[in-house]
């Protein structure tokens, strides 16, 4: 027998369970006091800095960060049912979204002490937000590729460079960013890369809006024009930027917000064959099979880097399939829907989203091409 | 001419927004050129072409992005006048069709045109009326593409007065809307595909033009083939309305044919180029949206993608095996043997 | 051990041919080792294993193309005869549903069982009757893997003389059987994806293994990715069974999940599998279409991937908007807020 | 406006309508006769001499081939209705197919006056039956490594090797063989290859079965063991093997053979939702919809070959679109079945065949992933 690609399923606990119930009471009653209205691709398009700050008060932000850090201490499933959670509620979790699920858990394995106290207290009250800092115009998939430079001063580094698609730099307050700490070597394009903690407010940043298709602005094009960042502000040490932003992406590959951004959708298409609006069709039933079962590959990726076992090639996977079911799901119901304009009707305003974010879905973050030459690798196959 | 036009029109438009608005200036253009009432009988003020004509003005247009009504003012608007014996005096009109309370939603261009030409059901008789702007209400709205696109009130005692039009006139509306949203779908379709090729040859990943990868190949051979198939389609339905002004009984299994290879090309087109141009293609000022978004209004227009199907599911399974044949080949399945 | 033994019928077993019959060895070693009645309680003569062990020996013996009935005589004719408090003596059984006048089709390994396990549905009662071969009217035939699949003509009387049995026992049956056949499909995938590695390794065109071209990796990319969603929703629904003994009230939907993914992966497994294999893989001494060829059975078997969609389908507009997710995870609905 | 890839759309002729009426009403009188039962991919898997020969009679079989040697000089417009009307009846055409198809017109192009006169009549009245000997064991979708060698010798050529994949060869009469002249050059691979018109009765021919996995015999190995071909059995000249049956792959690519192998069962899964034997479903529309559109692109296609117009690229789409949608027609009345083993439902039987023939579709005559990059060089791709 194969071994398996996927990690074995896990069984949700009882006290995960609960956990849910917990978040999801407060989320109804969110929605029912008008703290916001659901919507698809939150964790992209909604920011609210009130909302986050509400779930650290909760206990529902800095999840695995440790208590000695300010955070909760808790488990990454009990963090994957919240996240699960606030996704499939179409909750505004966009502000947090990068310091959750990225930026503590690296700052955690790689950062100093000193940086640890400075971030991780505040990342868990929902008072610092961070961005991340890797592609660049040329770049795309091949991050490699990076052109931004940092020269070595007194006391520091110096940054000159252009990052782009950075979600939310304009209201964040710091951000990740990877540049070349020594030139381009052909034979070695993995190193000589560094990361740096760059304050966003700091002389010589300048951020300017990348507005999407949908007139919306949540990317932006960062400019560094020879920004200094202190050494205490290099993340680890010189020269591992690209083992950190690959591991980085790792965790950001297999989460429920790579199967549910569409998934208010899918549940208004529901609703929306029981009261007639949309006919009654099998593939509807398809797509939740496939959320179902996609949610339960995703959960059992989560346990297994719980317990550190190896599971990039299931992560990449879950991937994949993942936003690809979120794309199929907004043409899915597109194809399902005569054109009506109707301000009122909540399945078009969310149908509407769903197709102007869908591009996104299987581009960000690796594009689907890439990821199944990551798979092709894991098997085996070059 | 047609070529010129939009080639021009393109080097000189406004950058790409998340709104549109109709271009009047291009649109004055056209009429200077006949070109606005281009399947319109000369008899009644047009230029006399066929659906062959129209249809590469609506597949031309689409592929320049240009707000203009071309199939609302001539293909629709003008045609139900010429059927209701009704006088057109070449102002901008668009058309719909109200509901028994007189209200039409989804109406695009409503709030340019001088008049609103109704097609209405009233107790099974069609009526056509000509309702100046200023005897309707208008709400405006924006559809997924960012094109005007409002709702309209009537007054019930306009779409009375209208003139009854035969049944057929009815049928034939939702016909021929179809197939030209299906001729605009194809021609945006067949702009993205140089876009996609254009894009691929120059961006470099990895070293190479990212149009050396097999994965980015198959995925715009994908594209080429999908838009191939769906113009084939339209052209078929487009050359029977031409050789047969519609008359064609074929001409509802021909449309439908279109209508749905139309909108399920659209599914992979609009996803593989996205896919092919990355991030840059998801920005505003990218010309992409201008033809993706269109071509996913456009699809949903006059029939979703699966009312077209189970109609084609509807005709073909009460043609059965015997008749499925002559179904396909002239859009009649003829009597049971 | 499971392992061993499969391994063990691979490098002994007969080639690969168009029809496949019962091995009787292969079946007797497994009577040795208590895995013909691995599902089937202690008490009742069986090993006491759970739906975990159970699926597994599915999974696996599925993986080998072994023809044996494990599914038929352990899964559900054992289980059918220990909730109707029926003896077993251990002799190869088959199970079927005959339709009210006693007639089954579609019955694998009919002509191999020493008795034929019916479920009978006769005026709001189900019963289960246990009845020997030579009572019933056994018409061979074959299925498209080229399995024994005969249709059985029942004595009325033997059926009317079953015992009855609850009704959760028949709508179980058709939920056992659709888990054994997701099971039975997922484990033939995953030794697909072996096969195609290895070939895809070896095989060379155009100077290099065709494994290093990327539209390759894309194929077999799928095929993995698809075979382990199946085998995720599988897994929970098996996972499921086993804690609650299938008293959970969210196993319909559970197996629907399975039965579903499944299916919808066998499409892309079989097409993909082939079509890396290239010519050589549609062979009769290949042994892959040992693996396609029953795919494509089991995923039909115990309602079409249609039906399970459409199950899934009234499922979730039922459940509706506030009520899906609860659905998705724990598989029941909940009540309405 | 970018050059469509597919030429324009060509309106059927009254007398084409004509030519299918006379085609269907003979099919409609054999299958009422019991002459042959509708079957599934009939032109590999369907063999009738019978049937070719009055198909002969009836002058429906070579029909490009001018009526000096025996032929019906028809158009190839013409052959395609005819060629439509017998797939779609499901007739038994695998005796004359690779003849009508590629042989004769091959002969007609690239053949010496003697060799037209030799076997193109023979081939008209349906007396004469070919093969295709291109593929090699370790050939697959790279003909240009073919291994069969021919050598010189006194008065003609003596072939060595193996060539698989030849479907009737065991019912043949003669096939076209393509062999190396001389070796290898990798610098120059499709040089040197020649094609020669083998006696499958001579000395030295042992013909063996490879059965499919449905069980059934179409295919075979040809073993030439030193093969004696006189030098008037070579095709063309010497070294032009290469572009000889590029272009015979040309011709067989947007055939209707391409799009119609399983149209029988779509024709009769229409039958069945209308009887309820299976569940109504808008799929079925779509499948339809296809059909109908590649019938006219596959016609498109023929016709712009009967003006000598380029339409290589349209003819490779036309293949990768048609025999995808042979198999996803097979596919789909597939999830609509539940298993129910019946002898007498022809809808079984149809989709069993169907299912067993279907990786076939997609690999013979070129496979989709090498098509795909045809399409992609003719867009300028590489």
């Amino acid at each position: 027998m194969p071994r398996p690609l996927v990690p074995p399923v896990v069984r949700e606990q009882a006290a995960l369970t609960e956990l849910r119930r917990e978040v999801r009471a407060f989320l109804v009653g969110q929605v029912r006091d008008g703290a916001f209205v659901p919507h698809v691709d939150t964790w992209l398009t909604r920011w609210d800095r009130d909302f986050t700050r509400e779930l650290a008060r909760r206990g529902w932000l800095g999840m695995v960060i440790p208590t000695a850090y300010g955070g909760q201490g808790r488990t990454y499933l009990e963090r994957f049912v919240v996240t699960e959670e606030l996704l499939v509620a179409g909750a505004p979790v966009a502000a947090h979204w990068v310091a959750e699920r990225q930026i503590g858990p690296s700052l955690l394995r790689y950062g100093t002490e000193e940086q640890k106290q400075a971030f991780l207290p505040a990342i868990s009250r929902g008072e610092l937000v961070f961005g991340i800092g890797m592609s660049e115009p040329d770049s795309g998939s091949d991050l490699a590729s990076v052109r931004t430079r940092a020269e070595r001063v007194e006391g520091g580094w110096r940054l000159t460079g252009t990052k782009v698609w950075t979600s939310g730099a304009h209201e964040a307050d710091a951000f990740f960013a990877l540049a070349r700490t020594s030139p381009l070597d052909p034979a070695h394009r993995h190193d000589g890369l560094s990361q740096f903690i760059v304050d966003l407010r700091a002389p010589g940043v300048d951020i300017r809006p990348i507005v999407s298709m949908s007139g919306d602005h949540h990317f932006n094009e960062v400019h560094l024009g020879g920004v200094l960042v202190p050494d205490d502000r290099v993340l680890g040490r010189i020269g591992d930027g690209w083992q950190q932003v690959t591991s980085e992406l790792g965790f950001e590959r297999s989460g429920p917000e790579r199967v549910l951004s569409t998934y208010p959708l899918l549940a208004e298409a529901a609703s929306a064959m029981d009261d007639g609006r949309l006919p009654f069709d099998a593939g509807l039933g398809r797509h939740v099979a496939r959320v179902a079962a996609l949610h339960q590959m995703s959960f059992s990726v989560s346990a297994a880097l719980e317990s550190h076992a190896d599971a990039d090639v299931a992560a990449a996977a879950v991937k994949v399939l993942g936003t690809t079911e979120e794309g199929d799901i907004a043409d899915y119901v597109d194809t399902l829907t005569a054109t009506g304009w109707d301000v009122d009707d909540e399945l078009s305003t969310l149908l509407h989203a769903a197709l102007l974010q869908r591009p996104g879905f299987t581009l960000r973050g690796g594009t689907n091409e890439i990821l199944r030459g990551v798979i092709a690798r894991g098997l085996g196959l070059r | 001419m047609l070529t010129d036009v939009f080639d021009r029109y393109r080097s000189e438009r406004p950058a790409p927004a998340a709104t549109v608005d109709l271009d009047r200036a291009l649109w004055a253009r056209l009429e200077s050129l006949g070109l606005t009432r281009l399947s319109t009988p000369e008899a009644a003020g047009g230029s006399g072409g066929t659906w062959l004509e129209a249809a590469a003005l609506l597949s031309i247009s689409a592929a320049a992005g240009a707000p203009i009504p071309v199939a609302e003012h001539d293909v629709l608007a003008a045609w139900l006048l010429a059927a209701a014996g009704l006088p057109h005096d070449g102002d901008l009109r668009t058309v719909c069709r109200p509901d028994p309370s007189g209200v039409a939603i989804n109406v695009t261009w409503a709030r340019d045109a001088s008049a609103v030409v109704a097609l209405w059901e009233d107790r099974d008789e069609w009526r056509v009326a000509d309702v100046p702007v200023d005897r309707v209400v208008i709400t405006e709205g924006r559809n997924l593409a960012g094109e005007p696109c409002d709702t309209v009130e009537f007054d019930l005692d306009d779409l009375e007065e209208g003139t009854v039009v035969d049944h057929e006139i009815g049928e034939q509306f939702h016909l021929r809307g179809a197939l030209a949203r299906s001729a605009q779908v194809v021609g945006a379709m067949e702009r993205i595909l140089e876009i996609v090729l254009v894009h691929a040859g120059e961006r470099e990943q990895f070293g190479r033009p990212i149009g050396r990868f097999q994965a980015v190949q198959h995925l715009i051979a994908d594209i080429a083939m999908e838009t191939s198939l769906a113009r084939a389609a339209t052209d078929t339905a487009v050359a029977r309305a031409a050789a047969s002004d519609w008359r064609d009984p074929g001409m509802l299994f021909a449309v439908a044919v279109a209508k749905s290879c139309a909108g399920h090309a659209a599914s992979v087109v609009v996803r593989g180029s996205h896919q092919v141009l990355g991030a840059i293609g998801t920005t505003l000022e990218h010309e992409l949206h201008v033809l993706t978004r269109p071509i996913l209004v456009r699809r949903s227009e006059f029939g979703s993608v699966h009312e077209w199907d189970e109609t084609l599911a509807t005709l073909a399974a009460s043609a059965g095996r015997d008749r499925l044949w002559s179904l396909i080949t002239t859009g009649r399945a003829g009597s049971r043997r």
